[in-house]
């Protein structure tokens, strides 16, 4: 039997670890959310058992009989018993599936968190601006595609969408919620595990909705601290030659048109802030890891790598261009 | 198969009126399906309501009244010949449902150049905004069941007056004043709608 | 039984037949990157002066531009990420002139409108060049052209913002007096 | 249960009992009467219910067929990470064609092409209650299918999900004009079947043979009916919802803007309004298949029969009050969404029951291990994961994790597949006979049947797994590293298989559409009233009208069929009767063939393929269509002068 076999080694998956499911909790809303499938897998997987031994009894039970002349239908007491048990039975396996159901969404929904950390992502087409909204505003600051949360604290995320609806899922700190153009929607999560873990967009949003991923790295409050001050200083200043080089690029080519590099000239609003670029763990929204060749290699590729993305093929010499991934690599 | 004939069904009548007729029946069908883009257009109307704080937008720009009123009587009059129409139908009477047919083609046409007054009246653009544009849904959605069924009772006032009636076409005219009724009704809440809701609501 | 279908499966064959003679269709294409040539003819951008100036030679890749819904689409974009609304109002005309008029102080045809925005001109007209890309510039004006009302809109209605001006598709444009031409009308501000 | 039928309201003559039928001589004047002029102007004319069902089935079938390849492209793409076989765009391209043909233009279709081929038949009909408007129907849908997919060709098809949701697929994100001509097949398929199930509720209700009342009504028919009026119910949404849809893009209405006070949830309320009973209407007529099948297989009438009927009904009603659970995610209210995670769960209850009847039937009868019956356990075996599957996501926060993962994937496609084309496989080997004349051949059936059962099981169980690890719907690449190889891989694999075995279903059909066992009028000794004319039926369907009196009339009456005559063999006419009692009203005319359908289908195809482009057509193509319905509905009766014709 092919079955169990398969349900067998999807409960072994249960026992997997990884970055992007719902199955290896790290947040309390994802655990009191992989309670529920717990229970539903129990749940649900008895009522099958039972659908297919019946199902298997009734075949086996007339393995020899077969064909003939019809059968009158017949008045079975017995058979109104058991579809009255049947259905009792689906009755309270709902019953409890569905009040388990509720006060789960209650717990979810009753995080009334005081000293939240605020944060406010908008969703583009296709990345995600990620806004630190604490205290004054001088103490506000912008990056993208990447989210540090301090562990054991409930982050209170405000949701927005700059064009589509896209949907913003940390599959191992909370269930997903939409970013709807005209609307705002909120979505506490509480890491527990200190981790990287990975996010997707889960609402199909265009072209590249493949490609736009976010790092939602949770770490203790003392090195978020020190990440949040580090975030807050503008860029920094290059040092090398071949730097300052790309800086000029940067800011006279169309580069500074779209994005913003805080202290310096390149104020875009309309793509990722790259002031710490060299700092986050991916380009292009998760597409490829950060390093200098994935920098070279969509700087001079945008339409190659991630097609149809906002980011345009920008004609620049193989100076200019290794230039400007030096610049961008010395932004840490 | 081999058969045994237990009966004959010969003597039956060829046409029936209202729910016998398989015609009123399948009218009643695509108005059950008109019905539902009516309670749907209706719902939209309320959602956006709903969402938006004042009502109309921009505030001081509601329909004007007279219009509308004048469309709603027009409409309830109307209604009195269709029931007329329909009882000669289903007394086979020929003069009376071809009066009654002339009479309603030439309601019709009343009706909908009453319509053409409402338009203008309503006081905003189908592209204005949102209150605009469910507005004149509404009135889109009514006008057409205003013109199709007028146009429809315009062709068998062609054929009443061409052809020989024979007793199913009595029962054709019933049905289509059957139609007309679903018309007028399905106006009320419409008229009530457009008109008031953004007064009272 | 099968021979009924036989007409039916004729007669299908047939329209599809038909319907491929029609031929791809330019306007629904969308490449990224580079869709069109590299390197066409040098655009003449030198004319400061109002008017249609020295006759701009055509430009291949102008037309390829103008005749995809998606790059038209894109030029909109940009339009707002570049804040030309901040000057030109969605087309309505404001600091800067109008674009859904009849008026083209620096021509009218693709080429001239894509010399205006690479080059910029007096009085308060920036030049894009180097600011934005090649393809982008070709963008923003096969979307200018759309807005003038040469070439049709890249979907027929409106935006998702506030209706500041009336929607594009109830503003007639006046239709230009000769393609390439431009009708000079009073003065720059 | 051997009440004799009710005698009709207008006395008749009780016939001498005797086993006549009609002399030869008004047998071939039936004949006359009811046939279609020939040749490919008969094609065009015919108003025959059979012939234009079949022509739905393989119209449907072909589109199923070329979905089908789209599927097993987007495997391909799918089975390594950063795959380039397809780029994005075409990704998109071909997801939207996918979802969108198989539920506008296979699976909705093919089920009223069963039940257009079927109702008439097991009710004891000549004809629909509108054969002409059965017509229409098909034309329309035809040239809906053939927009979307000439477009798709043309390379200007769709690109925004079979869902369209805005603002992706409004004015501002979707520049050219491949979201209108999504939202124009809606148009079009919405109307046909619209118009298809107006026509079956009708000729259900009121052209039931004498003495089948509602409590003698086929399990079959039942299900046909309670699918109809849901279409009734369902569709108009989704036609508002596109049409609104269009007029944003094209008149500038603002509907789905919300700065201007429009709203893009509005449009996933009206869709999914639409959405979730569609999913019910493509699978209650799967569960009909199944009754049939597994009443005619287990030698005996499906177990509890009212509470399959009081189940199918139960269904229909609860299907409207869950269609928010495709919208948790969107942040509405969390106490309105408690709510529809009750009523979705609480329809696993009459899925439920009826489960238990089928087992039941087949645990109390004496079941012959014929192809049809084995789909029917195919189908439990993996519709009942699906209606599971189902359960788990009606739960507001699981389906926040689940949502748009391959978990949803897997579980529609073993609601859909499972439920629906299942059932469907089956249907086709049990009814082939009645449709052609002409058995399927087993043995190549029980080859499709086994390679189809294991490729969908290796296609879609491994999404379940791919979904729990985070891999979300609608990407046209996803990296590696995730763990996502190879589930995708085997994903891949049992798509080939399921291809595979589809088109060893097409080869069985060609063979046996020439060389298959002739069928005879019953070849499986089934119950109900198709079987009891000639396979492939006559035009006229039964030379007299069958009399009913139990729920099995050819269990009940193994050696001679009661019938009643005087339907008149010159002219085309059918017998109505009363909508609960089935008691014979009248004798009505049914139309004779006309190509006014087909023209107006035409006239249809103008207004709305102009409307694509310009506002205006829908005033200029009111013209022609104007001029073809006048034409359509012109009587052919005498002038009012003279007697003549």
């Amino acid at each position: 039997m092919r079955r169990p076999a398969s349900a067998a080694a999807a409960l072994l998956l249960c026992g997997c670890t990884g970055v992007q499911t719902p199955l290896d909790p790290a947040g309390e809303q994802a655990a009191s959310i992989h309670t529920i499938w717990t229970l539903m897998l129990w749940v649900c997987g008895f009522f099958y058992v039972l659908v297919i031994a019946g199902l298997v009894w009734a075949i086996w039970r007339n393995r020899r009989v077969a064909g003939g002349a019809p059968q009158a239908s017949t008045h079975d007491p017995g058979m109104e018993r058991g579809l009255a048990i049947w259905s009792a039975m689906i009755f309270v396996g709902l019953t409890v599936l569905a009040t388990w159901s509720f006060f789960v969404d209650r717990s979810l929904a009753s995080t009334h968190e005081q000293n939240a950390l605020h944060l406010r992502v908008t969703g583009y087409q296709w990345w995600w601006k990620v806004e630190y909204q604490e205290g004054p505003h001088p103490w506000w600051f912008e990056t993208a595609n990447e989210i540090h949360l301090p562990v054991g604290k409930t982050a209170r995320i405000e949701l927005e969408s700059g064009d589509v609806i896209h949907s913003f899922w940390v599959p191992n700190l909370s269930g997903k919620m939409d970013l709807i153009p005209g609307r705002h929607n909120v979505l506490d999560v509480t890491p527990t595990r200190v981790g990287v873990y990975r996010g997707q967009c889960a609402e199909f949003c265009g072209f590249q909705h493949a490609h736009m991923a976010l790092t939602v790295i949770v770490e203790p409050q003392a090195r978020f601290d020190a990440w949040r001050l580090h975030q807050l200083q503008p860029a920094s200043t290059p040092a090398t030659p071949d730097a300052q080089f790309g800086q000029q690029v940067f800011q006279s080519r169309a580069c500074g048109m779209c994005h913003t590099i805080a202290g310096t000239d390149a104020g875009g609003r309309m793509a990722p802030n790259l002031t710490h670029i060299a700092s986050r763990p991916t380009i292009a929204a998760g597409t490829m890891p950060m390093s200098k060749g994935a920098l070279a290699g969509w700087i001079s590729d945008p339409q190659g790598i991630k097609p149809g993305s906002k980011m345009p093929d920008v004609p620049l010499t193989t100076t200019e261009s290794s230039a400007v991934v030096a610049y961008l690599s010395s932004l840490q | 198969m081999k058969t045994r004939i237990v009966g004959d069904v010969s003597a039956l009548p060829d046409h029936e009126f209202g729910l016998k007729s398989i015609v009123w029946w399948g009218l009643l069908g695509f108005m059950a399906i008109e019905s539902m883009g009516f309670v749907l257009a209706i719902g939209a109307y309320l959602y956006i309501r709903g969402i938006n704080d004042s009502w109309p937008f921009p505030p001081d720009q509601s329909p004007a009244l007279l219009p509308g009123i004048v469309t709603t009587i027009l409409l309830l009059a109307s209604e009195v010949l269709n029931r007329w129409t329909a009882r000669r139908a289903k007394a086979y009477d020929e003069r009376g449902v071809k009066l009654g047919v002339t009479g309603m083609i030439a309601a019709g046409v009343i009706i909908i150049i009453a319509r053409f007054f409402e338009l203008p009246n309503l006081h905003t653009r189908w592209d204005v905004n949102a209150y605009g544009s469910v507005t004149w849904l509404l009135m889109f959605l009514h006008t057409l069941h205003i013109i199709t069924d007028w146009a429809d009772t315009g062709v068998m006032g062609g054929w009443l007056f061409t052809h020989k009636m024979e007793p199913t076409q009595f029962s054709e005219v019933y049905d289509n004043c059957g139609y007309w009724t679903f018309v007028v009704v399905s106006w009320l809440p419409i008229w009530a709608l457009v008109y008031l809701a953004p007064r009272f609501m | 039984m099968s021979s009924r279908f036989r007409p039916a499966v004729r007669a299908l064959l047939g329209l599809v037949a038909a319907a491929a003679l029609v031929g791809a269709c330019d306007r629904e294409l969308r490449d990224f990157g580079s869709s069109a040539p590299e390197a066409g003819p040098t655009i003449q951008t030198t004319s400061l002066t109002p008017g249609p100036g020295g006759q701009v030679p055509p430009d291949p890749r102008g037309e390829i531009y103008e005749k995809s819904a998606a790059h038209v689409s894109e030029g909109g974009r940009l339009f707002r990420w570049y804040n030309c609304n901040g000057c030109h109002s969605n087309g309505g005309g404001g600091m800067g002139p109008a674009l859904i008029d009849d008026e083209w102080r620096y021509g009218s045809s693709i080429e001239q409108i894509y010399g205006t925005i690479a080059e910029g001109r007096p009085n308060g007209m920036p030049s894009f060049r180097g600011k934005a890309t090649d393809e982008q510039i070709w963008e923003l004006a096969a979307y200018v052209r759309s807005l003038g009302g040469f070439t049709p809109q890249a979907s027929s209605s409106r935006n998702d913002e506030i209706r500041s001006t009336p929607p594009r598709n109830q503003v007639t444009p006046p239709k230009p007096s000769a393609e390439g031409g431009a009708s000079v009308q009073g003065t720059a501000p | 249960m051997t009440r004799p039928p009710r005698k009709p309201r207008k006395p008749v003559a009780s016939g001498a009992i005797s086993d006549r039928v009609l002399e030869p001589a008004a047998e071939a004047e039936l004949e006359l009467t009811w046939k279609d002029p020939p040749g490919f102007w008969g094609w065009l004319v015919t108003t025959d219910h059979k012939r234009i069902a079949r022509r739905y089935l393989v119209t449907a079938f072909l589109f199923f067929g070329l979905a089908g390849l789209g599927a097993v492209a987007m495997r391909l793409q799918l089975s390594k990470p950063e795959n380039t076989l397809l780029s994005a765009a075409r990704y998109n391209e071909i997801f939207t064609m996918h979802g969108t043909t198989m539920m506008f233009l296979f699976a909705v279709p093919i089920m009223e092409a069963v039940a257009v081929f079927l109702v008439p038949l097991m009710i004891g009909a000549r004809a629909l209650a509108f054969p002409r408007l059965n017509a229409f129907s098909y034309f329309v849908y035809l040239a809906g299918a053939l927009t979307l997919w000439i477009g798709f060709i043309l390379n200007i098809g769709p690109d925004v999900g079979w869902f369209a949701y805005t603002p992706l697929s409004g004015p501002e994100y979707s520049p050219g004009h491949r979201s209108d001509i999504w939202a124009q097949m809606i148009t079009f398929t919405e109307i046909a079947a619209l118009a298809v199930a107006v026509n079956l509720t009708t000729t259900i209700f009121k052209m039931r043979s004498p003495g089948m009342t509602l409590s003698r009504v086929p399990l079959f028919v039942w299900a046909m009916l309670i699918t109809s009026i849901m279409t009734i119910l369902a569709l108009p949404a989704v036609m508002l919802a596109s049409s609104l849809l269009m007029s944003d893009r094209l008149l500038a209405t603002q509907f789905y803007n919300p700065a201007e006070g429009g709203d893009h949830i509005l449009y996933q309320h009206l869709f999914w309004f639409f959405g979730h009973p569609e999913v019910y209407i493509i699978f209650l007529p799967g569960l009909a298949f199944v009754s049939s099948i597994t009443a005619t297989f287990s030698r005996r009438p499906v177990m509890g029969h009212i509470p399959m009927v009081l189940s199918q009904i139960a269904i229909g009603f609860l299907a409207f009050g869950l269609w928010v659970h495709h919208m948790f995610a969107t942040g509405l209210p969390h106490l309105g969404d408690s709510f529809y995670t009750a009523a979705s769960m609480a329809i696993a209850l009459p899925s439920g029951v009826q489960i238990f009847c089928w087992i039941a039937t087949l645990w109390a009868g004496k079941p012959v291990w014929k192809t049809p019956l084995l789909w029917v356990v195919g189908f439990i075996v993996t519709f009942v994961i699906g209606g599971l599957t189902g359960v788990m996501v009606a739960s507001v926060p699981l389906d926040l994790q689940l949502h748009d993962t391959y978990f949803v994937v897997a579980h529609f496609h073993y609601v859909l597949i499972g439920g629906a084309v299942f059932p469907l496989f089956g249907a086709f080997q049990y009814w082939f006979p009645k449709f052609t004349g002409r058995l399927l051949s087993e043995t190549a059936g029980k080859w499709q049947f086994w390679l189809f059962f294991i490729g969908f099981q290796l296609t879609f169980f491994p999404m379940h797994i791919l979904g729990l690890l985070g891999m979300p719907r609608r990407v046209y690449t996803y990296p590696s590293g995730l763990g996502w190889e190879p589930y995708n891989q085997i994903a891949t694999l049992g798509g080939v298989m399921l291809f595979t075995s589809v088109l060893i279903f097409v080869i069985n059909v060609l063979v046996s559409l020439r060389r298959g066992a002739l069928a005879g009028d019953n070849p499986w000794d089934g119950p109900t009233l198709e079987w009891a004319t000639t396979s492939p039926p006559p035009p006229y369907n039964f030379m007299l009208t069958p009399v009913v009196d139990s729920r099995e009339p050819l269990w009940e009456h193994r050696e001679e069929l009661p019938v009643m005559e005087g339907l008149s063999t010159a002219k085309r006419e059918v017998l109505t009767s009363s909508p609960s009692e089935a008691e014979p009203i009248s004798r009505q005319a049914s139309p004779e063939p006309s190509i006014w359908p087909f023209l107006s289908a035409i006239a249809t195809t103008i207004v709305l393929l102009g409307t694509i482009f310009s506002e205006w057509a829908l005033v200029w193509g009111a013209l022609p269509l104007g001029v073809v319905l006048t034409g359509w509905f012109w009587p052919k009766r005498p002038r009012a002068g003279g007697e003549a014709q």
